[in-house]
């Protein structure tokens, strides 16, 4: 490297991303390039797969249950952002500072964040049992609420899924927002002070533009993981009751896994995945361009 | 501007709602995971009941908790080290490099993050199935089935492209005039000062991999190669298992996280944090 | 040679068993068995095993699950003369794997019947008889969910456990018994093949018996989200006290709540008589086999006598692979020592029904599942209606199966 | 209406005492400068003031108003802060008029004042931006358009110039010069930059560990500090202070340097002989000549810094470094001999031990 | 060994270019300062130095080696960095003795130097903490000692007292001058302070837009600019440019200034009458009195900055505003009429449409 540096120094910034380069195109760009090109066929499990052209797509876009499934992922994605990012702004406020006691519940309220899908459905599963005895009820009870049916009850089964995620999600963008705090500049609470601005004023006009940065980090990734959201809902009401929790990704997985329609649900799989990159670069684009000017 | 007692009182009563909401359910499934008292479907306990330590020495020997507990920890530990390496690797380059093509690697690596692992388990069954290039050898039902895939993952090589992005381009050319060469720059200067992220990236690495449920379903067939998300799964089916015994597994899949992340809890939070303000 | 690859589907509990199997098999033939097992995914394992050619010699799975493996098309022909034993077998046990085109695919290996679970100790404390009708039925929920039958002063109990969750198609599962029991059924068969037949009398009764058991409360409360693997517990923590269940559940349900608590009954007679589900397992030769005469050894050791009876584990630890044995040569009630086994073998040979031999049931079970699921979460829909609704996309599922009748 | 008053003001953080019983006078339309070394207390007092900070004792009253115990809104305060604390979301026109918004005045009024201050301050092309559009210096401006808007009773500064480049700062400087002579409002100005607080104030209060050290006129601080603190905190090139003992009778004694040099500090200097002192002279109060000079310091160049402008020599004398200035051109190279007289008027001496000031009859 | 020599060095970034066709020589053991406003490409030019830039042309030279295509390791300099760059992670012992150990020098060597020039920097103390243990200008003297520890050819300072806060800035720049008094490693000096220029620098290299506008002595480029835009950008205050007519015949032509004075140019000044031009001189030049004097400038005092130990007069003539300074002190007050007097020896025009420098005889 050093004879002729000039040379051969194109080749540094590839050799740092060989080993990447090199599991990301085995393990990801090829199965996704196979993929794409399963969604075009009708899968067959021995002998060669018939060829359907834009069926598949065609029968996604006309499937009415996929377009519940649909719905009810808008309504999950975006009661689960607002929701999510309402309370973890809440318990930010709350939990802002250095101070030894909220730095440790800041660090135990983290758990959630941390703990696996599988064991946080368990323990979904376990709180909102339906029946009297189940823990919320039993708390709802000391209030003289009726136990509740919860995931049992169509009405609700969405509402308590969405929970969960909002559960496991408070802290992780509570930490985000708690940055964002910190990095807001003193002295404009100090003019606004100055100003008159009362404590509600000051949220308003030095917190929350403050935190402009975080709510766009914060809902972005509320979005990617509302989308695509799966193991949450499958292991807790698998898109039941009655269809009321049925998500894209239960929806994709009951026909490719339970159904065996693999090329059709490669095709759906393939439409979500395009929607969700979209509204990456979608998201990137405003943001740069706000950044800009 | 001074707090009185009752705003202390509120704030105490606010403090401990969180905990309750936060943390209460993990309490409850330790309590009840060491209680010999069978419990209901949709029943937790506070306080251990009749303590004991019976479900876990069951899930120990019978249900041989320890051989998945083995397999998760032994791929766990291998893949995140992987994965943060070669995530560190690839972001050094992303981040401190200029070449051309660069756009279009991020853009690529990136999308793979928005892609739910489910779609394409199929072709990557297929490809787990054939020989490597090259090497000539199929990684099908082996811990390396386990573990490859999982390698190149999407989220940890941004999280500390942004990182590096941020270190001061004055240290690089410090170092450069120092004499060191690329592979030194990397270890002595931008891996000490992404401390925080790389302890980030660890932490959702190792749950990302612990959580894999999906991968060990395609790549391996011998049950001695199962992680403990699969025998929760199967044993979740299993209609004959007792409650307490079920939770007493849920609390072991659950522990080594949650150690993880205390240890490592200090960078991470930092990671976290500074991470976030870039955006 | 290479060992034979089989694959069953059974779980932890069964792995005794089967060593004992394949242990004995193997000493007779000196033909060595690479076995796997799961429980779960079972299908989608089959189906990625078939996609990368790695498919096993032997498979052991529900019946039902046939036709979608037959859709996949990795099963063999079975020639059943050519099977050494086949003639001992139960003929209602051959049917099961008898296709569409008339030809056998399998070999029936273990077949069973579903019979009522009641806690016996409750039921006798309240002072009733045993339930022989469907009103017997819902008096006993309905005392177990309102006279506090473990005496322990809250409310807390609940009648009747209802695994009815559209996953997997539990609901149309559970709800098979009933629609026999009301004298319904899922399709009719016409000359030249089925149409869906839901929307009747007789099944709306049968869904509006256990939507009257959920709504009125009778049922345990998660029952519209539970599969067996949520109503198990239910059943053996004491949390209600009637469930419907197969032979297998008699060894835990001995171990907790307790031999002594538990009694095995028919179920209770609905307005067209008595009727239960019957199901079985089976074994299939995949078409990727090149070990036919391995594989078809392993199976006939499977349904002889000996292995039947090894199957069924007595003296095992062990859940058994064969709950009812197929062969005809082999007495349970002789062979198992609770006499509970009894009343299954009974009713199998009685009243069992197995599910239509569509060329792939399973998607129906699941559109089933999905549209009684839907009128059982709302207890004021209208359930001729929401039959009607189920029948229309059965129906569509026939064609696609080319199965449909004009 | 403006003048400020701090009566035995002290604060403490936690267990941490920062102010101590500062007592301070203010008049009406006076710029007054705080001014001492990074952690003296500038800012928390400037805070006290404005109300951003509470007291642990002591009063405050501005006007004739007691405002110790008021929130910063009913002060009539304005203040310019160090990083100027626009609303980044707002446009100048919007930052400048959310005090009279929230003070509830209408909205064509609040116009008309705005574009009234900004006319003032040269950014009525500005109005419309957002401050992340605005260069340092128009932010700056900005920020104290707003403070002039709402034409408070005093304006309060924080190191408000502390965020600029050299030459942007030396204009802004000016430009609040001149904006205090034509308001005439009362102003309390934190600053470190000792040239800031030479050039702006017209009283300077100089802090240490959260004491006052002294107040005074600038020049008054600067020909008559009141201890080695304040001599050398004020002025660049510093002043020198040489450790000296104090020689001869009690009425007219001297003072021997290191090297043996006496010089004269001429009658009712206060000093007593044998005692400690520091011999301070400011640079530009030392003669430098090449001749050799009766009296003289005997020093050898050991720098020059030569701005074209000033010319600054280190010297080193035997035991001792001092420092010349003027603003002559002359040709000096570094290792000459020279000899360096201190103008006798313009010596000020200190007491060793405590650091004060020993004044001498002869100080002017 | 440590002569720095540049040969039409250009750079572009992309599309844009940032260095045109630079020449510059540096002799061995120089101490040469680029100075230059924000974005003339200062540190552009010490980055193609230290090789961690390419050239898109030209060549440089460092002792008598073509270094052109070397990468920086093999060009021995070292760099003292504006952030320090100190390696957070490492002691100050580590962090001086890095270099050394990545060129393989053995342990027990690299202590013996870094302790020497430690010792050298009184840095000896704070060998075992690490860099955020330290205070603003100890960083700065580890960075420098980073430097001097690999024994370089060539120094290179980019910006290195920008971080400081005033008075330390002073002090580091003397211990900078000493150091290389001492050492005599030939350094360049990137900066935008002329007062760090002036006094530090040996040969000085103004910059803008990438070009180099002047190279030469300090004194030379303060007293002899050959533009506008060197006049202006050395010296504090700035020089006066005052926009004035060439009137008189050529051999000894005078310019009238916007208030109608006439101020002689003396002979041989290669003027022509009816020439626009700028009228410079220098604030220290403008000799200030309170009585008329016969040919001076009429002015009202609009401002008086006074340090103590410097007072900068702001005048307002009729048309133009004129600075002066001075050390003495002397009672002004804003409002007072004064007679300003340029230094006629002092004084430079320039062409006004162009900005260059029209030379006089009587130029020094
Ligand atoms: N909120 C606070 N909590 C605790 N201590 C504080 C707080 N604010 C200031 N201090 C302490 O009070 C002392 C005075 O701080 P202050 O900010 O007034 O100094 P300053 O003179 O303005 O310094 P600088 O020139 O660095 O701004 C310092 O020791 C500082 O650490
Ligand atoms: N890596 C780069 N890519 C593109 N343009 C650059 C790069 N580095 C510098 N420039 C541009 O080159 C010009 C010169 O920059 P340079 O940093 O050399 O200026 P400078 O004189 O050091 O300024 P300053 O005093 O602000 O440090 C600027 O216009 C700058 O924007
Ligand atoms: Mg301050
Ligand atoms: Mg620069």
């Amino acid at each position: 490297m050093s004879i002729e540096p000039k040379r051969w120094r194109w080749t540094i910034p590839w050799l740092f991303l060989a080993p990447a380069l090199i599991f990301f195109t085995w393990f990801k760009f090829v199965p996704i390039l196979k993929g794409l090109i399963m969604s075009f066929y009708q899968v067959k499990f021995i002998g060669a797969d018939r060829w359907v052209g834009l069926a598949n797509f065609e029968r996604a876009l006309t499937d009415s249950a996929l377009g519940a499934a649909a719905l009810n992922t808008l309504i999950y994605v975006f009661s689960t952002t607002i929701a999510g990012g309402l309370l973890a702004f809440a318990v930010a406020l709350i939990l802002e500072g250095q101070a030894l006691h909220i730095r440790i519940i800041r660090t135990a309220i983290f758990f959630p964040a941390v703990t696996s899908v599988a064991v946080l459905a368990e323990v979904w599963r376990i709180l909102f049992y339906p029946a009297q005895t189940g823990v919320v009820n039993s708390i709802l009870g000391l209030f003289g609420a009726d136990p509740q049916g919860f995931m049992s009850d169509p009405n609700q089964a969405l509402f308590v899924v969405i929970l969960l995620q909002v559960w496991k999600n408070i802290p992780y963008s509570m930490v985000i927002f708690i940055a964002g705090l910190a990095g807001i500049n003193r002295e404009l609470y100090d003019a606004a002070d100055v100003d008159g601005a009362s404590p509600l004023r000051k949220l308003w006009h030095v917190t929350i533009p403050g935190l402009v940065p975080a709510f766009s980090v914060v809902i972005m990734l509320s979005f990617i993981r509302g989308f695509r959201v799966f193991t949450e809902i499958y292991t807790t009401t698998g898109g039941g009751p009655a269809g009321s929790t049925e998500v894209i990704m239960t929806s994709i997985f009951k026909t490719g896994f339970e159904r065996l329609d693999y090329g059709y649900a490669a095709a759906v799989s393939f439409m979500l995945f395009t929607f969700t990159v979209g509204l990456t670069v979608a998201h990137v684009a405003i943001k740069n361009r706000f950044s800009r000017t | 501007m001074k707090t009185t007692f009752p705003q202390k009182l509120a704030r105490g009563a606010v403090y401990a709602l969180l905990l309750i909401v936060f943390c209460g359910p993990f309490w409850g499934i330790l309590a009840t995971a060491f209680s010999k008292t069978t419990v209901q479907p949709g029943q937790l306990l506070i306080w251990p009941d009749q303590p004991t330590f019976d479900h876990f020495i069951y899930a120990w020997t019978e249900v041989k908790a320890w051989i998945y507990l083995f397999n998760s920890l032994l791929v766990v530990a291998i893949g995140t080290v992987l994965q943060t390496t070669v995530s560190a690797l690839a972001a050094y380059a992303l981040a401190r490099k200029k070449f051309r093509g660069a756009a279009f690697i991020s853009l690529a690596i990136l999308s793979t993050m928005m892609l739910p692992d489910e779609v394409i388990s199929i072709p990557l069954y297929l490809i787990l199935h054939q020989k490597l290039p090259l090497l000539g050898v199929s990684i099908y039902n082996s811990y390396a089935a386990l573990i490859l895939p999982l390698v190149g993952w999407a989220f940890s090589v941004f999280l500390l492209t942004e990182f590096m992005k941020a270190v001061p381009r004055d240290l690089e050319d410090a170092a450069r005039v120092d004499g060191a060469n690329e592979i030194q720059i990397f270890l002595k200067v931008i891996v000490p000062l992404v401390k925080p992220a790389l302890g980030t990236t660890t932490i959702f690495g190792f749950l990302m991999i612990w959580d894999q449920y999906l991968l060990p379903l395609i790549a391996v067939d011998d049950r001695s190669l199962y992680t403990i998300p699969v025998v929760l799964r199967s044993l979740r089916v299993d209609e004959i298992m007792q409650q307490n015994i079920f939770i007493a597994v849920t609390v072991i899949a659950t522990v080594p996280c949650i150690v993880v992340y205390l240890l490592l809890q200090k960078q991470f939070n930092r990671g976290l944090m500074s991470g976030a303000v870039k955006g | 040679s290479d060992p034979l690859k089989v694959w069953m589907r059974y779980g932890d509990n069964e792995k005794n068993v089967l060593d004992q199997i394949t242990k004995d098999f193997t000493a007779k033939t000196g033909v060595e068995i690479d076995l796997f097992l799961a429980n779960t995914d079972f299908e989608t394992r089959l189906a990625r095993a078939a996609v990368g050619g790695s498919l096993p010699d032997v498979v052991v799975n529900d019946a039902t699950a046939m036709g979608q493996m037959l859709d996949m098309g990795i099963l063999k022909e079975v020639d059943r003369s050519a099977v050494q034993g086949g003639d001992q077998l139960y003929d209602v046990a051959w049917q099961s794997v008898q296709a569409q085109d008339g030809k056998f695919y399998g070999v029936p290996t273990s077949a069973q019947a579903f019979a009522v679970f009641i806690r016996k100790d409750w039921r006798e404390k309240l002072g009733y008889d045993v339930p022989k009708t469907w009103d017997e039925l819902a008096e006993l929920a309905k005392a177990f969910t309102e006279k506090d039958p473990d005496g322990n002063g809250k409310a807390d109990t609940y009648g009747y456990v209802m695994p009815v969750s559209a996953t997997r198609g539990y609901a149309s599962w559970f709800l098979s018994d009933l629609i026999w029991q009301a004298g319904g059924d899922f399709l009719a068969k016409k000359d030249n093949g089925y149409t869906s037949s839901l929307a009747t009398p007789e099944v709306e009764k049968a869904v509006s018996f256990a939507r009257d058991m959920i709504c009125n409360g009778y049922a345990q409360p998660s029952a519209i989200t539970a599969t067996t693997g949520d109503a198990t517990p239910v059943f053996s923590s004491g949390q209600a006290g009637i469930y419907r269940s197969g032979p297998y559940h008699l060894a835990p349900f001995s171990k907790e709540p307790g031999r002594d608590k538990i009694e095995v009954i028919a179920p209770p007679a609905g307005p067209a008589g008595q009727a239960e589900l019957a199901e079985g397992e089976a074994a299939f030769i995949t078409v990727s086999s090149t070990q036919d005469d391995a594989a078809r050894q392993f199976i006939e050791y499977l349904i002889s006598a000996e292995g039947q009876q090894t199957g069924m584990a007595v003296g095992i630890d062990s859940s058994p692979i064969v709950r009812l044995p197929v062969n005809k040569t082999v007495n349970v009630a002789e062979i198992q020592p609770d006499k509970a086994w009894a009343t299954y073998a009974d009713l199998y040979g009685k009243s069992g029904h197995y599910f239509p031999r569509v060329p792939n049931w399973k998607p129906i079970r699941q559109l089933t599942a999905d549209g009684f699921n839907k009128i059982l979460s709302d207890c004021s829909s209208d359930i001729a209606a929401g039959l009607a609704a189920t029948d229309e996309t059965v129906n569509v599922e026939l064609a696609n199966q080319g199965v449909k009748a004009d | 209406m403006g003048s400020v008053s701090l009566k035995n003001v002290s604060k403490s953080f936690g267990a941490v005492k920062v102010i101590h019983d500062v007592s301070l006078e203010i008049e009406e339309g006076e710029f007054c400068v705080l001014i001492g070394p990074s952690g003296s207390g500038k800012s928390t007092l400037l805070r006290i003031i404005a109300g951003l900070e509470d007291v642990s004792a002591g009063n405050i009253s501005i006007g004739d108003r007691q405002v110790t115990d008021l929130p910063p809104k009913h002060r009539d305060i304005a203040m310019v802060f160090q990083t100027y604390a626009l609303y980044p979301q707002m446009t100048v026109r919007e930052n400048m008029g959310f005090a009279l918004k929230l003070a509830g005045m209408p909205k064509a009024e609040i116009n008309a004042k705005v574009t009234d201050v900004a006319r003032m301050l040269e950014l009525d092309q500005l109005l419309e931006r957002l401050p992340k559009e605005l260069s340092g210096g128009q932010r700056q401006r900005v920020s104290m358009g707003r403070a002039i808007v709402r034409n408070p009773s005093v304006f309060l500064f924080d190191e408000p110039l502390s965020n600029l480049d050299a030459k942007l700062r030396v204009q802004v400087r000016g430009e609040i010069a001149d904006l205090h002579r034509r308001l005439q409002t009362t102003s309390v100005y934190v600053t470190h930059d000792q040239v800031e607080a030479m050039t702006l104030g017209q009283k300077i209060v100089v802090l240490k560990d959260g004491r006052v050290e002294q107040v005074g006129r600038p020049l008054e601080l600067y020909d008559d500090p009141v201890n080695t603190f304040v001599a050398s905190f004020l002025g660049t090139p510093s002043i020198n202070l040489i450790e000296a003992d104090v020689t001869g009778a009690s009425d007219a004694c001297a003072a021997r340097l290191p090297d043996g040099t006496e010089v004269k500090l001429g009658k009712n200097n206060g000093c007593m002989p044998g005692q400690k002192i520091f011999f301070g002279i400011r640079p530009e109060h030392a003669r430098l000549s090449l001749e050799d000079q009766p009296g003289a310091i005997r020093a050898r160049i050991h720098a020059v810094e030569n701005t074209g402008s000033d010319m600054v020599i280190l010297n080193e004398a035997e035991g001792f470094r001092i420092t010349a200035a003027f603003k002559e051109q002359r040709a000096l190279e570094p290792g000459a001999s020279v000899s360096i007289l201190p103008d006798p008027a313009k010596i000020r001496i200190f007491d060793a031990a405590t650091g004060k000031r020993i004044r001498r009859g002869e100080d002017a």
